[in-house]
Parts: structure tokens; C-alpha cells; sequence
């Protein structure tokens, strides 16, 4: 049985008044079944524009996928029409989103909202799908969910809307779950919480989950195998233990420098120098090496080939790997 | 300057400066672009429909009605003009007064802006033209008088906005006077906003000049005033609608001039609305569209 | 008067045009029917003490009577009293004989009471009257209405069915000032029945031979037949009139067949002359109005006559009437219309010389012109007026400007209230004389407000109106209006322009339709209704 | 919620005192003597005179102005005066014909307009722009008596197929012109409105939710975007009243319909100050009204404000 999705080489464009943005660019990673695969970046490095790629959910006009193929069980999902593709989110393919403050519809009550998304996928009446929402709630560790259910998202607090996206994205049993930064706007210990609730609930439904984060914490918490990614592309991907044992790309390096640790003794703290760069206005080459501290003159010219090193491991660098050039 | 090329680029700008550059360029060289003269009459020649002699016809009393159109544009433009000006001016001072003095100065003005705004702004403008009695410094002042709350509001918003940024409190403690301060930090900074909502007012005065007229409130003939012609020509709907077609349509056409001018303006001026989104909520006030909205507080 | 039906029929011909073909004879079957008619404002009131308007005069007729009316040519005719009155030799004394029989549409019998009554109430201050001055001739009404006196010896009944009034001094006119809607009859009970008495006049009550049914302002009124008229029921069952403002609208639904008659607008008149089918349902109607220029002659330039006279040259009335008013109007070289005894037909107008115009201008001291101003109010009837005008003036040196005022704000600048230069109004007769015209326009006593708006002043033609307003002998009253009107001319306090001419087309089923110049004559009670075709293609059809 | 409400109920009153202390003043500075065109020509000082107490033109004005208000505060407005009916009755019988223009014509410019901007919001949003928009600024440019003259030529003189202007029998089909023009004219800004309101909302993330569900495109727009969109849709209904109320006045004035805005233009040019000042004060106290079911409505589809 092959993977559950596989990326292969994605390129989004994105087209606005300053000319076309490539926000994503020849992007390939894949996803096993009921594994947790951990997208790491900094913000607007394309890790959300890949994700929204995954449910062709860009946003229009301007999002416009150029090329490339996701396999979602083996079936392209580019090439479905959209009623298929309807069909697939939600019930296949399930998402939730960093800001559980606006990602919830403010007019309507939390149960009517899952509720709406059980009755659509699962075909139930209305009170029997209330009542799956009402379970569901509980089920994500909502107290009293049949009075929260009756409560709009404004009287909720951050954590508890998190935990209604959580359970409206979960209420039809998906094959994978795509958690855009779930717990970046949330308090640290409602953090912990949501990210313990996600790890039960895939071990619990065997689900597989994409966990895009800018946090190695978290990654490292959760995640089994990591993707990093810089300005639109995949700069090195590896499993956890790995990666966080020996980094290979640089800038995987100066991520791992800049996250404080307690179990080293108090210096200064790591920073990358230097800025992301501006996706419309792309350096050439490999793209982080104006704040490469290794950079030699092939990295200016040419953009490296993500290379497999064995070991699930590969990377994309003149200087570490045996770079070879992309295309 | 940055501005300038902004606008160069901004399509519907270009349309609505067209627009308005050929209407100020009707009004200056009227004598030379209208084939008559504007009271021309050729009682032998009452109410021709538009054709090769007179291309839009001619009216009850065998005048062409290009050449009205033409002239009408000055009597459109001049009240726009006039009227605007005078409703800025009014309407920025007390703006930057209740803006920057606050408290009980604030209170009163707002006050009496919300009272004014809660007229619907035409009928104001009627009650305000027949208390003056007819005539072209009533359009003024009575449109004048009815532009200015929305202007008020909208300077006192960017003054509340700026009064606390920094360049005003190195201001005042180099000891600026509060009329220096008002003149030369705070004016300027409202500015951008000010010639928005002129341009925007230009498109309601031509409209609320053009219904006034035609309530025979408005310019008085023989000066040739669209709004004018649309009355008179309105008992000949039957049997001459030229006269009532045109008109109207050079009404439309100045308005949509000065609306689409106005809107290139915000887009390229206003910071607020600088990014490539459209306005989540109407633009406060009377500045705004045609007849504007009655703001609510 | 004998001249007068003669004279009008002569000034129609010359227009070539012929009042409505030969009117058929109803049959008797011929009652019924609701007749549709359109009016262009709604009416204001319907109380006879408030009667201001042409309008509210039409409507008023058609509820009330007085002791006299005018017929249909403007002859005063008996009307609540059985026979014209006798009149005192020294003219003071009227003693009128009223119908027996004749019932208030509640029921109630009329009685002599009653005309004291309406009378009293129109004088009385309370009831602040906007016409007053219409009995104000009778004795005691001076007194009574400044309401020093509870006393009218004027007017007062002898038993049940005769009324004797009283005059100051002898008023020749006075029959006619007695046919106009202040003198109609109301009974007083249903004046009282009202909390408030200016109620009434949304429920009048009278002796006429129309019910008012129902008013819907702004919209319709609708008047049903009264059956126990004095005269004899009227032959419609019913009229309703619909308030229509737009004249291309009452065209639409003429043409449509849902009016019955209809005033027909400056474009319209030409196409219905020209078409066959409705030239013999046209008729013309002349108004008892005259339009003029008004000078001040109190205020320099205007002041002199070679002034007044170069403006009367300068402008070319035939080209300007012939472009606005074609076939509608009838050039006026003096002020009283066609029709009345006292039109002088050969008054001489002043040609179009503009040539002449500047000459006399230079003779006054003004070669060069001057500047002027021409008021009036803002309606589109008189800017086509003025606004040739001011061209042609401009031709001759002289600058005018149009200024529009509000009609209130006019009348007050050209009354007392200002001192303009020039202005276009019109005078409309209130009832059919010559001293309707002369007295208020030329009596140096009704400067301004009064009627007098040119400020005209000339004692020995002052001298002439107020022998003019005392001699009852008809034939020489006229004789004295003539010579007024004479010396008033040759001093050309105005420009007269024309007597409006106006036409009314009627369907061809439509009959005993009869039009007349004062507005009150109107009582609707010979109009019958024919068989309507089915629809209008229908009666297209069958008139080809 | 509550006390919301009822300090907006409560705050019309001042509002209503100041709207008829200006229009007041405003009257009272208009030229020329109301009597003269009263009583015509030839009446005697003392007919003059008589008026004048009957009116009460005689008192100083700040006296008139609290007569009038007192008897206002009484629910009478006086009478005209030239023609000497009860403002109040004037008002009630006319009433109806506004109303009538004003919800034929709000129903369809909010019919109109709000699905307007609804389909020119979701076009744009997949890609097709501007020339939608331009339409509807370019639509927004014509004046009400422009649309009204258009509309009875083409519809009245040339198709002939609806009655040019009056109101005839009162039946339906006389609105329909003035109705169309009216409801044409106010549907524009709300297209307008509604446009940007929908191109906001559905730029929301939780639009994005309802998408990431697999809800079908409508469910989308319908049930998510369009009950949020409404929140300023309804903000924005409220707003187009005056702007309404502003086009009756014109709109009956070329139709010939004897409603509110005719009789307030009528009286303006007759100088009927008690009907003037019946109007406005009428109109501001309806637009008030209207404004305060705006915010009951706005609250309706507000959660937020709901169940505070």
C-alpha cells in the first residue's frame, strides 16, 4: 500500500499587481498513513499555501497551482473536478486553523456548526446529527457540550473554539488532518492541551496528520518525520530525532540555534541574520544564502536539487549535501 | 509626486479625469466648442430633433441644445466648485477644532454636525434655498451649508488619529502656537482626506444642483443649467425627448466623472485604503456618494 | 353687453377656428353616465369665504348658488332669486326675491336667513376671509368687519323669502361682485356642526347641482348628481375629477378614453387642430386675463414715457407669441379682454421698430441703454416670455436680467414690498367687467398691492374710474371705460402682450358642453354622455 | 440590549427638538409676507390684518415657536394655512401613497441591490473584476429625476405599457413607474454596499472553514458569507433610507403622486409653514423610527449584540 499523500514537485503561483509571486516552488514531500509529518518555517515560507494546496482551498483569483501532482491514495487530487473534490474535504481530508477566533462562523451556535458538517457527509437528519455534534464536543473535551453547543463562538474562549474547530474537522472520521499552526494564537498551557488532544484523537481514529508549525517544540513533541521549508521550497527533511541530533541544512541549523534551551548552560541566544526574503523578489540561486553564514559561489548562481541521502533523510544544499542542481 | 504616477496607473482614474478634464475644458472654452451661442434663438426653428444642423436638436425656442449643454457644464462646475470650497472650508476648520481642542468645543460641534446630518441632505438644501429666495449665491451657500458635516467628521477622525503622534509633541514643545499647530502640522496631514472628499463632493453638488434646478430652485435663465433643462424640456417628453435626453445625460456623465476621479483619489491618497482591498463599510459622512448616505453615529 | 357674444364670436373667427360643431339634442334617455374630467392641482378649499383660486371658483359652482350667477357668455342671470332685483333709483338699494322651494342638499329649505347668514360670515373678522372685499360695499361692512359693530344693516331678510341689501354708495358692478363665490348661500347648521368651523370646507353643503362625494386630496373628487336640483337634476349621474399634474399624462389617458375633456398644453394643440378626427370636439375658450410687461413708472428710467414707449418698440409680441402660443392667444394692445363691454378693438399697438426703439431711447437720454431688471415667477410659460425678450432688448442697448422669485416673494416685491424695475404678470378677471380690469390696474388708490402694480397714477383717469364705478347706465359705463383705457395707453404704463386663448377637446360622445370664460358659470348640469365606443380602436375605426 | 435600545429611543428626542427648532428659524427667514399670497389682490388692510391674528403672525417668534411645539407635543400640528386642513389629517391621508412608493421601492432596490452585490462580490472574488463595479458607479451617477424622466418615456410614452405619472385609481400599476425609478436609483449604493460587504466576508477565515467542511459553493455563500455579510447589509439598508426618503420627495414631485414629498414641495412653494414643518417634523420622526428598527434588526442578526 503506498503512501497515504504524495507531493510531487508543486509550484503555486500567486498572480498580483507586482507581477507573479511563486510562492510555492517544485515543493515534494509525502505523508504516511496515521503518521504525524511536521511542516516547519518561518511565516510565508509557503507551508500554508502548500497545505491549502493539499484541499484546493487557495485563495481566488490570485492562487493559481502551476504545476505539479498530489496523490491523495493514489488518485491526483489537481485533476478532480470540484464536486469530487467537495466531497473529499471534510469528509477525507479535514483542516484546522491557526486563528480559532475568526475561523469559526460568528452568527452561528458551535453545534450547529459541526453539526452542519456531520449532516453533509454522514447524511444524518438534523436532530440526529445535533446529537453527534453534542458528542463530538465531549468527545474533544468540551465540559457541559450540550450547553456549549448552544453558544456562539464569542462567548468561548481561545482553547475551547480550537476545540470546536478540532471536533468539527474530526466529526467525519478524515484520513488526514491538516492542522495549520493549531496552537499559535493560544495560550502555552491551552497549547500543551490541544496538542495532547490532537495526539489522542489520531491514535484513537488512526488518522494521518500534516502539523504545520513555525515551532520546533511542538514538532518535537509531536511529529515523526519533519519537513523544513524556506521561501517556497523544501530545504531538508528528515525524521525527528534526526534532525534534531544532527541538522544538515543551514538554516534548519540556525532554527535549532535560535529556540532557548534549559538543558544548555545560559549564552547568547542564536539568530539568524538577515531577513525572509520578499517572495516576489527572490534572490538567486539558493535562496538562503544572503544569510548563510557557509555560502560559496555556487550557492549565488545555481539553486540546489533537494538530494536523497538515504535514511528518509534528504536535503537541498551546495555545501552540506552533495548538491546537484535543480532544475 | 508618487501619488501623481499612482494615479497615472489606476485605470479608472484616467477615465475619471478624462471626464472631468473635458468638462473643464467645456466650461473654459465654451464660446469656441458650441456651435450657437447658448441664447440663440430661431423661433422658425422650434424643437428640430438632433440632426445635422443642430446635432442634439433645438428647444422651444430653436436654441441648440448641444450648445446649452455646453455652457450648462460652467454653471454645473462653478457651483460644484463654489459650493465644495465653501463647505471645506467650513468644514475643515470646525473639523480641526473639534479634533484638536476636544472636550467641550468637540461635544458642541458634534452635536450640531449629527443635527445637521440627520436632515436629509436635499431636503436641507431645498429648505436652505427657499429661506435664501433663489439665485446663484443661494446654490452656494446652500449646498455649502449641507456639504459641511461630513467633512467635519471625517478631518476631526484623522486629527484624533494624529494628535498623539509624535511630530505634534515635539511641536508643542517647541512651543508652536495651537493656530501654528492646526495651519502647519495638522492641516496638511488631513489634507489627502479633504481632496477626497471634495472630489467625491463635486459629484453630489452637480446631482443635488441639477434636482434643485429642477425644482426651479436652482441657476437662473438665461443661464443654461442641466438641471434647468431637464425641467423645462420635461412638459415636450412627448414630442421632443431630446430635450430631456441630453441634459440628463451630461449630468450623469459629469457626475460619474467626478465619482470614479474621486475614487482613484482615496485609492492612491488614503493610506487606509491603500491596500488592494475594497472598503469594508461605506465611507462615513456625505462626502461619499451621489446624494451621499445620511451618516449614523 | 350686447356687443359681447358678437365680439367673441368675431375674435374666433379670426383665429380661424369655430367653437364646438352644433351641439346634439339629448334625448331624454340621454341621463346617466359618470363623467370623467381632469384637474391640474388639487382644489384648496371648498368653503366660498376662502375662494382664492380659478380652480377652487370651478369647484365651488358646481356645489353652490347665489342670489345671481353669470351664464355661460358672463351675463349676470337670476340664480337662488326668481328674477334679477329691483334696484332703488339712487342704486343703493337691492331687493331680491328668492325661489321657493329650493333645498339644501341636507334637506333643509333655503330661506332669506340664510343669505344674511353667508354674508355676515364673510365679513366677519373671525372668520379672517380672503375675500371680504366683495361685499365690502355693503353698509355697515367697514364697521362690522373691522368688528367694531356686531351690526350689518346691509344685508337683511324680510320674511322667509326676500333679502334687501343695502350699499354705501351705488356700485354698478355690484350684480356681478354678487354672482363670485363669496356670496354663495351655506346653510349655517352644517357650518356649526363642525368643532372647528374651518372644517367645513372639506364638507360643503349647498343648493347646487352637484353633491361633493368624496375628496381624496391630491387625487380625485367625485360629485354625484344632486335629483332634487331646483333646475331639474342634472343629466350625468355623476363627475369625478382626477387631480392629474402632468399634462403629457391627462393627454395619455384622453387619447386612452378615460377623460372626457381635457385642457389641452401648448404641444398638443397643433396635432389635435390637425387631425379631422378631432377638430369638431375642439373648443376654444378665451380666459378673462390679459399678460403684460408692467413697468414702474414711479422709478427712473421708467419714469419717462419715451423710455416705456422705445421698450414697446423694441419687442416684436407677434414673432414671440407666434413661436410660443400659436393659435393660443389674442394680441392685447390695451388690458380689457374681447368680450367685455369696454374692449376697445381699435386701440393701436406699438410696431417693432427696433430703430424707433433706439431713437427714443437717445431722445430720453439714454443712447447707450441701460440695465434693467424683468421679475417674474419661475414658471416655464413666462421664461418663454421673458427670455425672448431679453434678447430683443439686448438688440436696442438695454440690459435686462430675469429674476425669478417665488411667487409670495413676487408679489410682495412688485406690491408694497419693493421697487423692481419691470416684471410679467398676468391679471385674471374675478367677475365679467371692464372695471374689473381698469379700476384695480389704473386707480392710483390700488398702487402696488392693489392691483395697481405699475404704479400708474393719472388723476383725470382716477376721476373717470370712480365715475365709471357709479353710473349704472351700461351704455355710457362702457363709454367711460373705453376713454380710460384710451388715456392709459397713451401713456404705456406696460407692454401688453396677449389675452390667453385656451382650447379644451372633448370626446365625440361627449355632449351639451358649452365653455365659459369666467370660471363660475361652469355648473356642468347640460352635459350628457352619449354611447361610448367599446375602446378606443374601436372609435378610431368607426371615425374613419 | 435593552438599554441599548432605549437610549436610542431616547435620544430622538433632542434630535427631533433640534430638526424642528432649524427648520423653524429657516422659515421664519424666508422673504416676502405669507399673507400676500394668501388673499390675492384687493383685500382691505383689515381682511390683511385679520389674517395675520388668525395665523398668529402677529406674535414674536420665539412665542410661535413654543405655541408650536406645545400644540405639536400634543399631537397637534395645526392647520394649513391656505387651505385650513388638519397638517395631521393632510399627513394620514397622504401617508398611505408614500408608504406604498417607499416599500415597492425599498423591496425592490433591496431585492435588487443586495443580489446584485452578492454576484458582482462573488464574480470578482473568482477573477472577473472591475466592469461590474464601473456599472454600478456609473449607475450610481444618473439623478433620480433623470431615471424618473427616462423611465416615463420609455416605459410610459414609448412602450405605453404603464401609466406615465398620477396615481389614477390608486391601483398598483401607476407605482410601477415611479416604484421602478425610485427602487432603481436606491438599489445601486446597495449593490454597492453589499459588494464590498460580501468581498470582505468572504475573504473570512471562517469561510475558508465552511470550504475546508466540503460545504457546495452555495451552501457557502447562502448560509455562511451572506448571514455575515448581512450584518453590514442590514447597516446598510438602514442607511439607504434617507437617501430613499430624499428620492420620494423627488420622485413624487415628477410622478405627480400625491404623497409626503409632494405635499412638503407643494407647501415649500406656497409657504404653508404649519404643512412644512408638519413634513419635516414627520420625516425626521420616521427616518428616526426606521433607524431604531435598523439597530432592532441589526441586533436580530448580530449575535453578539443578541445576547448581550
Amino acid at each position: 500500500m503506498g503512501k497515504l499523500v504524495a507531493v510531487e514537485d508543486l509550484r503555486v503561483h500567486f498572480h498580483t499587481e507586482d507581477g507573479v509571486v511563486r510562492a510555492v516552488d517544485a515543493v515534494t514531500f509525502d505523508i504516511d498513513h496515521g503518521e504525524i509529518l511536521g511542516v516547519v518555517g518561518e511565516s510565508g515560507c509557503g507551508k500554508s499555501v502548500t497545505a491549502l494546496s493539499i484541499i484546493r482551498l487557495l485563495p481566488r483569483p490570485a492562487g493559481r497551482i502551476a504545476s505539479g501532482r498530489i496523490l491523495f491514495r493514489g488518485q491526483d487530487l489537481l485533476k478532480k473536478p470540484e464536486a469530487e473534490m467537495r466531497h473529499i474535504r471534510g469528509n477525507d481530508i479535514a483542516m484546522i486553523f491557526q486563528e480559532p477566533m475568526t475561523s469559526l462562523n460568528p452568527v452561528y451556535s458551535c453545534g450547529a456548526q459541526v453539526a452542519e458538517a456531520i449532516r453533509l457527509h454522514q447524511g444524518l437528519r438534523p436532530r440526529e446529527a445535533w446529537a453527534e455534534a453534542v458528542d463530538m464536543l465531549s468527545r474533544v473535551g468540551i465540559a457541559a457540550p450540550e450547553r456549549r453547543a448552544r453558544e456562539y463562538p464569542h462567548q468561548l474562549s481561545g482553547g475551547m473554539r480550537q476545540r470546536v474547530m478540532i471536533a468539527m474537522a474530526l466529526s467525519c472520521n478524515p484520513r488526514l488532518l491538516i492542522a495549520d499552526e493549531p496552537t499559535t494564537a493560544l495560550d502555552v498551557t491551552v497549547q500543551a492541551q490541544i496538542l495532547e488532544l490532537v495526539k489522542e484523537l489520531k491514535r484513537d481514529m488512526g488518522m494521518a496528520v500534516m502539523l504545520i508549525t513555525h515551532d520546533l517544540g511542538v514538532i518535537a513533541e509531536m511529529a515523526r518525520r519533519v519537513v523544513v521549508m524556506y521561501a517556497g521550497r523544501v530545504v531538508e527533511e528528515a525524521d525527528v530525532m534526526g534532525l534534531f541530533r544532527r541538522p544538515l541544512h543551514p538554516y534548519t541549523e540556525g532554527l535549532l540555534d535560535a529556540v532557548p534551551r534549559i538543558d544548555l548552560p545560559r549564552g547568547r541566544l542564536h539568530v539568524i541574520p538577515g531577513q525572509v526574503p520578499d517572495p516576489g523578489d527572490l534572490p538567486p540561486g539558493c535562496r538562503f544564502h544572503p544569510r548563510c553564514a557557509h555560502r560559496q559561489d555556487v550557492c549565488r548562481k545555481a539553486t540546489p536539487k533537494l538530494v536523497d541521502l538515504g535514511e528518509g533523510r534528504r536535503l537541498a544544499c551546495w555545501v552540506r549535501g552533495q548538491g546537484r542542481e535543480a532544475p | 509626486m508618487r501619488s501623481v504616477r499612482l494615479l497615472g496607473r489606476h485605470r479608472a482614474a484616467k477615465v475619471g479625469m478624462g471626464i472631468v478634464a473635458g468638462l473643464v475644458a467645456m466650461a473654459l472654452f465654451a464660446p469656441v466648442l458650441a456651435p450657437y451661442p447658448p441664447d440663440h434663438m430661431e423661433l422658425g426653428r422650434v424643437l428640430a430633433p438632433p440632426g445635422r444642423t443642430n446635432l442634439l436638436g433645438t428647444d422651444y425656442f430653436g436654441r441648440d441644445v448641444l450648445s446649452r449643454i455646453i455652457f450648462g457644464a460652467r454653471v454645473s462646475l462653478t457651483v460644484g466648485v463654489v459650493a465644495q470650497l465653501l463647505a471645506a472650508s467650513l468644514g475643515v476648520t470646525l473639523g480641526l477644532l473639534a479634533g484638536y481642542l476636544g472636550g467641550w468645543a468637540d461635544l458642541a460641534i458634534m452635536r450640531l454636525v449629527e443635527l445637521v446630518l440627520c436632515f436629509p441632505d436635499l431636503l436641507l438644501a431645498i429648505g436652505l434655498s427657499v429661506a435664501l429666495g433663489p439665485g446663484p449665491y443661494t446654490l452656494f451657500l446652500a449646498l455649502g451649508l449641507v456639504g459641511w458635516p461630513g467633512m467635519t467628521r471625517l478631518v476631526r477622525g484623522e486629527v484624533l488619529a494624529l494628535r498623539e503622534r509624535e511630530f505634534l509633541e515635539a511641536a508643542r514643545a517647541a512651543g508652536a502656537s495651537t493656530g501654528r499647530l492646526l495651519r502647519v502640522h495638522l492641516f496638511p496631514n488631513c489634507l489627502p482626506t479633504v481632496l477626497v472628499a471634495l472630489t467625491g463632493g463635486m459629484a453630489s453638488c452637480i446631482m443635488a444642483e441639477a434636482s434643485l434646478s429642477f425644482l426651479g430652485l436652482g441657476a437662473q435663465p438665461p443661464t443654461p443649467s442641466w438641471g434647468s433643462m431637464l425641467s423645462l424640456g420635461r412638459p415636450y417628453l412627448h414630442h421632443a425627448p431630446h430635450l430631456v435626453i441630453f441634459p440628463g445625460l451630461a449630468i450623469a456623465l459629469a457626475v460619474f466623472g467626478f465619482s470614479l476621479l474621486g475614487d482613484g483619489l482615496r485609492d492612491v491618497l488614503d493610506p487606509r485604503w491603500a491596500c488592494s482591498r475594497p472598503p469594508a463599510t461605506s465611507r462615513p459622512g456625505r462626502g461619499g456618494g451621489p446624494h451621499g448616505q445620511a451618516g449614523r453615529s | 353687453m350686447r356687443a359681447r357674444a358678437v365680439a367673441m364670436l368675431l375674435c374666433l373667427a379670426a383665429m380661424g377656428c369655430r367653437p364646438s360643431g352644433a351641439v346634439p339634442v339629448p334625448a331624454p334617455d340621454r341621463y346617466g353616465g359618470v363623467f370623467r374630467g381632469a384637474w391640474n392641482r388639487n382644489p384648496v378649499t371648498l368653503d366660498p369665504a376662502y375662494v382664492v383660486t380659478i380652480l377652487d371658483a370651478t369647484a365651488c359652482a358646481l356645489i353652490y348658488n347665489g342670489l345671481v350667477r353669470f351664464d355661460e357668455r358672463g351675463r349676470v342671470v337670476p340664480d337662488l332669486a326668481v328674477a334679477l332685483p329691483e334696484v332703488s333709483p339712487d342704486g343703493r338699494t337691492y331687493v331680491f326675491e328668492l325661489r321657493r322651494g329650493v333645498t339644501f342638499s341636507n334637506g333643509r329649505e333655503l330661506v332669506a336667513d340664510d343669505v344674511v347668514y353667508s354674508f355676515r360670515r364673510v365679513l366677519d373678522p373671525a372668520t379672517a376671509s380672503r375675500r371680504a372685499w366683495v361685499l365690502e360695499a355693503l353698509e355697515g361692512a367697514e364697521a362690522f368687519s373691522r368688528g367694531a359693530t356686531g351690526e350689518l344693516p346691509g344685508v337683511r331678510a324680510e320674511g322667509s323669502h326676500r333679502v334687501v341689501i343695502t350699499l354705501v354708495a351705488p356700485q354698478a358692478h355690484f350684480l356681478s361682485l354678487l354672482a363670485m363665490p363669496a356670496a354663495y348661500v351655506l346653510a349655517r347648521e352644517e357650518v356649526e356642526r363642525h368643532d372647528d368651523p374651518r372644517d367645513y370646507g372639506f364638507h360643503p353643503v349647498g343648493t347646487g347641482p352637484w353633491i361633493l362625494d368624496t375628496w381624496i386630496p391630491g387625487s380625485r373628487l367625485y360629485f354625484r348628481a344632486n335629483r332634487d336640483y331646483f333646475e331639474g337634476r342634472p343629466y350625468l349621474d355623476a363627475l369625478e375629477f382626477r387631480i392629474i399634474e402632468d399634462p403629457a399624462t391627462a393627454l395619455a389617458e384622453f387619447r386612452a378614453g378615460n377623460l372626457h375633456l381635457l385642457r389641452l398644453g401648448p404641444a398638443e394643440y397643433g396635432a389635435f387642430l390637425a387631425d379631422p378626427r378631432w377638430r369638431d370636439c375642439l373648443v376654444a375658450c378665451p380666459d378673462l386675463a390679459v399678460y403684460y410687461l408692467g413697468f414702474n413708472c414711479e422709478k427712473r428710467p421708467f419714469n419717462d414715457p419715451r423710455v416705456r414707449r422705445a421698450i414697446n418698440h423694441a419687442i416684436d409680441r407677434i414673432a414671440i407669441l407666434e413661436a410660443v402660443l400659436p393659435g393660443r392667444y389674442i394680441l392685447a394692445n390695451g388690458s380689457v379682454p374681447p368680450g367685455l363691454a369696454g374692449h376697445d378693438a381699435g386701440l393701436e399697438g406699438y410696431a417693432y421698430d427696433p430703430d424707433l426703439a433706439r431713437r427714443l431711447l437717445a431722445e430720453a437720454g439714454y443712447p447707450r441703454g441701460f440695465r434693467m431688471e424683468i421679475l417674474q415667477t419661475p414658471s416655464p410659460g413666462s421664461l418663454q416670455l421673458t427670455e425672448p425678450i431679453q434678447r430683443m432688448l439686448a438688440a436696442v442697448g438695454i440690459r435686462a436680467r430675469l429674476v425669478q422669485l417665488e411667487t409670495s416673494a413676487f408679489f410682495a416685491t412688485i406690491g408694497d414690498g419693493g421697487n423692481p424695475d419691470s416684471f410679467l404678470v398676468s391679471w385674471w378677471a374675478d367677475y365679467p367687467e371692464a372695471e374689473n380690469f381698469l379700476y384695480p390696474m389704473f386707480h392710483s388708490r390700488n398702487r402696488g398691492a392693489g392691483g395697481n402694480r405699475a404704479r400708474f397714477a393719472d388723476p383725470e383717469v382716477d376721476r373717470l374710474l370712480d365715475l365709471a364705478r357709479y353710473t349704472l347706465d351700461a351704455g355710457k359705463r362702457e363709454a367711460l371705460y373705453r376713454e380710460v383705457e384710451r388715456r392709459v395707453f397713451a401713456q404705456t404704463p406696460w407692454v401688453p402682450l396677449y389675452f390667453p386663448v385656451n382650447y379644451l377637446v372633448h370626446q365625440p360622445w361627449v355632449g351639451g358642453y358649452v365653455p365659459c370664460p369666467v370660471p363660475n358659470a361652469q355648473k356642468m348640469t347640460g352635459v350628457w354622455l352619449g354611447p361610448q365606443p367599446r375602446s378606443h380602436e374601436a372609435r378610431e375605426t368607426t371615425q374613419r | 440590549m435593552t438599554r441599548y435600545l432605549s437610549r436610542r429611543l431616547f435620544l430622538m428626542v433632542p434630535l427631533l427638538l433640534g430638526v424642528s427648532l432649524i427648520t423653524f428659524i429657516l422659515l421664519y427667514l424666508v422673504p416676502g409676507d405669507p399673507v400676500h399670497s394668501l388673499v390675492g389682490e384687493r383685500a382691505s388692510p383689515e381682511t390683511i390684518e385679520n389674517i395675520r391674528r388668525e395665523l398668529g403672525l402677529d406674535l414674536p417668534v420665539h412665542v410661535r415657536y413654543s405655541r408650536w411645539l406645545g400644540r405639536t407635543l400634543r399631537g397637534d400640528l395645526g392647520r394649513s394655512w391656505v387651505t385650513h386642513r388638519p397638517v395631521r389629517e393632510s399627513l394620514v391621508t397622504r401617508f398611505p401613497v408614500t408608504l406604498r412608493l417607499s416599500v415597492l421601492a425599498f423591496t425592490f432596490s433591496s431585492v435588487l441591490g443586495v443580489s446584485l452585490g452578492i454576484v458582482v462580490a462573488v464574480r470578482e472574488d473568482r477573477g472577473i473584476d472591475h466592469p461590474a463595479h464601473r456599472l454600478l458607479i456609473a449607475g450610481q451617477s444618473v439623478p433620480v429625476i433623470y431615471l424618473c424622466l427616462l423611465f416615463m418615456y420609455v416605459f410610459g410614452v414609448w412602450m405605453g405599457v404603464a401609466p406615465i405619472s398620477g396615481l389614477g385609481d390608486g391601483s398598483l400599476r401607476h407605482f410601477l413607474l415611479p416604484a421602478g425609478a425610485l427602487g432603481l436609483y436606491t438599489a445601486v449604493p446597495k449593490a454597492r454596499m453589499t459588494r464590498s460587504a460580501m468581498l470582505e466576508v468572504l475573504r473570512q477565515d471562517y469561510v475558508r472553514t465552511a470550504r475546508a467542511k466540503g460545504l457546495p459553493e452555495g451552501a457557502v455563500i447562502w448560509r455562511h458569507a451572506l448571514r455575515n455579510a448581512m450584518v453590514t447589509v442590514v447597516t446598510v439598508l438602514g442607511s439607504g433610507l434617507s437617501n430613499l426618503l430624499v428620492g420620494s420627495v423627488l420622485t413624487e414631485t415628477v410622478f405627480g403622486l400625491p404623497g409626503i414629498g409632494k405635499l412638503q414641495i407643494d407647501a415649500v412653494w406656497a409657504r404653508d409653514f404649519p404643512v412644512v414643518m408638519g413634513c419635516f417634523i414627520f420625516q425626521a420622526l420616521v427616518l428616526s423610527l426606521c433607524n431604531f428598527v435598523v439597530d432592532l434588526a441589526y441586533a436580530w442578526v448580530n449575535p453578539r449584540i443578541r445576547l448581550e
